[in-house]
């Protein structure tokens, strides 16, 4: 059987025949999202699994308060936060295994970095020197860019080639509730569904897509529920309960690995800082709502969750907060320094070769930075 | 004559006042986008809209470009005129099915009986320091595409002008807005009377009579400090401001080069089936005997944007104007 | 109130706030397609409206049989022909109102002829001597192009600005079965569903997009089962039930002219011919799967139950049937005479006023077309 | 020297043998699109392929131009060369974010580590007595996003080369197959070995000393009756088949300018930002003082496509180019 081959297939058929392929049923997600944490689940949950989640929560915030920082000292252009959302960020990249794919958004620089992409080359789009800093292959992270859900069917593609020659990788490929709008979600989605393709769809339903709050954007149910419109399950999940979230993304990664096609998981969470640095969240959204959200913080939820059940001491707690300022001593010194640039890199990648009209206009850039380069020697002198 | 106090404004701001007075006097006038409405969109060129004329006036759209344009279709059928925003220029390559396919087409489709006066504001162009898919310069798609008016401002006024051409305008528009000019500012004097002017009339920002740069909206600038800078080489630069790319004013262009037998075209777009070569190639077709030199072109380089470092090298600047001003062949000439 | 304004939201909250917008279950549509037709329903039926719909129907018929013999004489380009989807396609036109507009896709002929156009101007596109041959404003029908799903967004906006304005206008949108996967489809319902907007969206699921069975193109459990994902309500129709498509959408025109916002409606049914005249079917599909469906035929159904209730003698039928022939006389002896075209129409219509290139372009073709007329003037002599 | 019986294929039947024998060589050549499988494609260049190479291999997709390109990134990321056929020009521009914003992109995104091997066949052009949308020239958009490589045949032999040599290319292609074409035969003969020429040479299809024809694609044929028809005005006119618009072949055009001294652009897309600018600029850039006129252009009117009755006004005929060459300043030369 090729993997082109439908198990079933709904098809227009006249009565009595009528059969629907799929039973919706279970495509539906939950009407609540899902816990563990403060919930009886927790006692199931892995000890240790919830220390590493802890520990990257930890990380992964100190990242996004030095990443800001770092905005406003002038080293990076500009940073999304995800401050609020880091359990999201921490499951995504711990649910998967090494020969898995992640698919980021633009603001998923933690989920990036969690996967084991050195926290520098993370930021390279956002600091202007390059785009992708980092080597896509060397960890398996497709490149953060910033057109929204256009990288959703890359995930797919990906997905679906892996299965083709035979390798069990899953690809996750992450996106915003404002990029659920977009028409590339909803094809991403669709021919998944079709080419029961092994990829896992994580929604962060953040409440806004910059300005534009979740109720202008879908009058849906729930996000979740655009599942059942594609054929493949919908899960709804607390997104600041990383216990919660590791388990739900765990699950469908190993539905997906095992030929069970995709799954759209919708993350509920909130963005706690403005859309970026340079917006001013003051203008349509109130510290109330913001208020509710800090109290259902990701790292107080866990720690809270860790605490009562002795699970973590001042020990551990203070080690996971050195560990963090080490990464975030590092990457502030590394920051510091300018990158070094060479101008022409911009011809060196357009394509394998580069075109005539390329070559010569290398070769004009080249003899202005050369007498540039000859007008400050003779300045200097 | 009464001396009226100077107010300067900038490009954006008089944007917005272009925005709201077309509002104010049509009621047909409704502006829909992502983040346009609360916010004001994130170079504030909608300010204010929502707050005056209403969330039914002034619309935060969910985020899916092509439904931007193509509900905005639906709104111009029923006799609106809809005038949309894409939050960047990359961004409006998801519309472009709609706009090849049906904006610039409904008209002649129906032989002229389903008009579509819509508006699409593009803000485009580097030099910002924008992150990648934030500084493209995409005039040549929209140039490509018969049915559409192309117009893009090179200063306050004009912007306040050419918006409020392009609203009033029975067609399709786009209006590429420079961001790199949102915060410049010049003479323009928002309490006097503002006159529209049509689309389609190129203007001579510095008369010269050495060579032309022909040029539009963010290169105008430089290249006005290029001929300022040329003065020292001894060439008395013009400088033509194109304002409308479609359509195209060849009168005024080639009035000039006529008269200075030499012309640079000068863009931030790429090269390569870029702008550029549809304006050297009308020019050469039409002053060819009054040519003592190619049209040349500075240009951006062949190449996706460059990342906010490397731009500056990218960017058509001063010394590359005059470089290409010094490559007319003057030994030639006299 | 603005139109804008929400009646209620979806918003994330954090626990125990938790509270989905909408209530999904009464979006999801019923496991089998709705039929009236032989089953009890049938009774509260309108004769006279069932009698108008078995008119309308056998004209359908003819019109497609003509429309495809014309292609065979070289009188037409090409056609998509609608036979099997009559109901469908007649159900359409006469579920609205006359203030109401209709959004056809490029095989809705027949709806539009039943709208009222023009038998022969609705054919201009597919005959070749224009794009649109109707006024649109004339029967409120947007023009026929063939970009797929592209006119769902149009009738969102054009249902968003006729409630703006104060209008209650709903318009109806037609779309395929394949040209559900494009990304406009799933912009259009989303912005419908987020505005409330007057629309409601007819797919006629004929079981192929050209050659693509429905299949490879969802997985869903039914294309109605999409509306969820949107926060609209979802039907499924029998499509080759007339009276049971009619009642589905006249329902869903007044849910939305009182308010209550779009309705998505699938109606399965059957491309009985090859896509186009031009399009070979058995490449793809074999006579059996064509065979089932012409025993569930359209017209068939209606006239046995019509027969069966004794609302249809022989009489009544014939009469349809001259009715038919008369369009269809009509149609072929119009449409058997040649266009008359000005080619100087190219210049008319491109922009309010031809811009100064384009009357040079137009100059030019009038002096051409002004040698070629003198030349064969010449030759006459 | 062993005869060989010719065997005349068509331009669409040697298209789907470069599909096949590519697929044959290369197991990571994938085709997909819409109805590319079972029907073997609207205009039948995938005809077979599924039955010899399986559906895994060449797969038909659901109706979605963005999110077949885009599932194809993702597949050339895994290290598969995907071959998207796109079904008519009109519909391949939902696919234009992904194709400007991604594929022409990801090289250069990633310093060369990510580069897509994508082929998208995009079949264009007019003639062929399509409806609305379905003869759209969209040269333009393709050569002006960097990081594409643009190329058309004009004869079958080219047909199968320039395919084999887009698929064999490590960047994207688009190929642009001339529709009204696909049916045309000339001696190329499927059974003698193939090579497969490097993608950016144009080529001389007929020698002259008049004036030089710069064309591609569907108007070649057109300018060689055109180049027939002038020897009874006593013109002998050059036609250069450019082959590839991206990268351009400067070379062979100005060699053959410089030889002429005049030159004529002709293409059917429209005159208004399209390829042909491009054409005139950079050949009057290069040869200026080898013309004796400037550089004409012959191309499709500055309108949407017009419907199929009135398409023969639009396409440049051989009245049309011979006109263009009357206006060469013939007068000017002895
Ligand atoms: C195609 C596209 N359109 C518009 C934008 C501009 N933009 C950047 S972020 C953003 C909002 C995204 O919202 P969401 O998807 O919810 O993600 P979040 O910012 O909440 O993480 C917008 C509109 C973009 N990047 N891409
Ligand atoms: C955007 C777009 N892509 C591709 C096509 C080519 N095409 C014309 S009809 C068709 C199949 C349509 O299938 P469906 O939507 O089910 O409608 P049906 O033909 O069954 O009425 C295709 C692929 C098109 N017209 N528009
Ligand atoms: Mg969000
Ligand atoms: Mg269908």
């Amino acid at each position: 059987m090729t993997v082109m081959e439908q198990r079933g297939a709904y098809r227009p058929t006249p009565p009595p025949a009528w059969q629907p392929r799929t039973d919706p049923a279970p495509l539906l997600p939950d009407a609540e999202p899902y816990r563990v944490l403060g919930t009886d689940a927790a006692a199931q949950a892995d000890p240790e699994l919830l220390r590493r989640l802890y520990a990257q929560l930890v990380r992964g915030r100190r990242y996004n308060v030095q990443a800001t920082a770092l905005t406003k000292q002038g080293r990076l252009a500009v940073y999304p936060s995800s401050t609020g959302q880091e359990a999201c960020e921490v499951a995504a990249a711990l649910a998967l295994q090494e020969r898995d794919w992640l698919f980021p958004s633009y603001r998923d620089t933690l989920a990036v970095v969690a996967r084991g992409v050195d926290p520098v080359e993370a930021l390279t789009l956002l600091r202007g020197d390059w785009h992708t800093g980092y080597d896509p292959y060397e960890h398996r992270v497709a490149p953060l860019s910033t057109p929204l859900a256009t990288q959703l069917p890359h995930a797919v593609g990906l997905a679906h080639a892996a299965r083709l020659k035979g390798d069990d990788v899953v690809a996750l490929a992450m996106v915003g509730d404002g990029g659920t709008s977009e028409g590339d979600f909803h094809e991403a989605l669709n021919f998944a569904a079709v080419w029961q393709a092994p990829v896992v769809f994580l929604v962060q339903n953040n409440g806004f897509a910059i300005s534009v709050p979740l109720a202008k954007q879908t009058a849906a149910p729930s996000l979740a529920h655009k599942a059942v419109g594609y054929g493949m399950p919908g899960r709804l999940v607390d997104g600041n309960d990383a216990a919660a979230v590791h388990e739900v993304l765990t699950d469908a990664v190993r539905h997906a690995r095992e030929g069970g096609g995709p799954t759209l998981v919708e993350a509920v969470t909130y963005r706690i800082e403005a859309h970026t640095n340079a917006d001013d969240a003051t203008r349509y959204r109130g510290d109330a709502e913001v208020e509710t959200w800090r109290e259902h913080d990701p790292i107080q939820l866990l720690e809270r969750e860790l605490t009562a059940r002795g699970l973590l001491d001042e020990d551990a707690k203070q080690s996971a907060r050195d560990a963090a300022e080490v990464m975030a001593a590092d990457l502030r010194a590394r920051m510091n320094q300018d990158a070094v640039l060479d101008p022409m890199d911009l011809f060196a990648h357009v394509y394998a070769e580069p075109t005539p009209q390329l070559r010569e206009q290398r070769d004009l850039l080249r003899a202005e930075l050369e007498a540039e380069h000859a007008d400050q020697e003779g300045t200097h002198r | 004559m009464t001396t009226v106090a100077l107010k300067p404004a900038t490009m954006a701001q008089a944007l917005t006042r272009a925005l709201r007075d077309a509002m104010a006097a049509d009621p047909t006038v409704h502006v829909l986008g992502e983040d346009v409405g609360t916010l004001g969109g994130v170079f504030r060129v909608t300010d204010g809209l929502a707050a005056e004329f209403g969330e039914d006036r002034c619309t935060d759209t969910p985020l899916a470009e092509a439904g931007i344009l193509g509900t905005a279709v639906g709104m111009a059928m029923y006799g609106l005129r809809p005038v949309v925003e894409m939050q960047f220029d990359a961004f409006a390559y998801p519309a472009f099915e709609q706009l090849i396919s049906h904006v610039a087409r409904m008209r002649n489709r129906t032989r002229g009986r389903m008009p579509l006066p819509i508006t699409v504001r593009v803000p485009y162009g580097g030099g910002i320091g924008g992150v990648e898919h934030h500084s493209d310069s995409s005039e040549a798609y929209y140039m490509a595409t018969p049915g559409l008016h192309v117009v893009t401002p090179a200063t306050v006024a004009d912007a306040y002008g050419l918006l409020r051409a392009a609203i009033a305008s029975d067609d399709p528009v786009v209006v590429l807005e420079p961001k790199r000019l949102y915060w410049s500012k010049d003479s323009w004097n928002p309490e006097e009377p503002q006159s529209v002017e049509p689309i389609g009339r190129a203007v001579v920002r510095r008369t010269g009579r050495s060579a032309t740069l022909i040029t539009y909206g963010p290169s105008v600038p430089v290249c006005l400090e290029a001929a300022e800078a040329a003065r020292a080489e001894g060439w008395d630069l013009e400088v033509v401001d194109l304002r409308s790319l479609v359509p195209f004013d060849d009168e005024t262009v080639c009035a000039s080069v006529r008269r200075t037998g030499r012309a640079v075209v000068v863009h931030e777009s790429g090269s390569f089936g870029g702008p550029g070569g549809e304006i050297a190639a009308r020019v050469t077709e039409r002053c060819f005997h009054h040519l003592e030199a190619p049209v040349l072109r500075v240009a951006g380089f062949d190449l996706p944007y460059p990342p906010p470092m490397l731009e500056r090298h990218h960017l058509p600047g001063v010394d590359r104007i005059l470089d290409a001003v010094a490559r007319l062949q003057w030994e030639a000439d006299n």
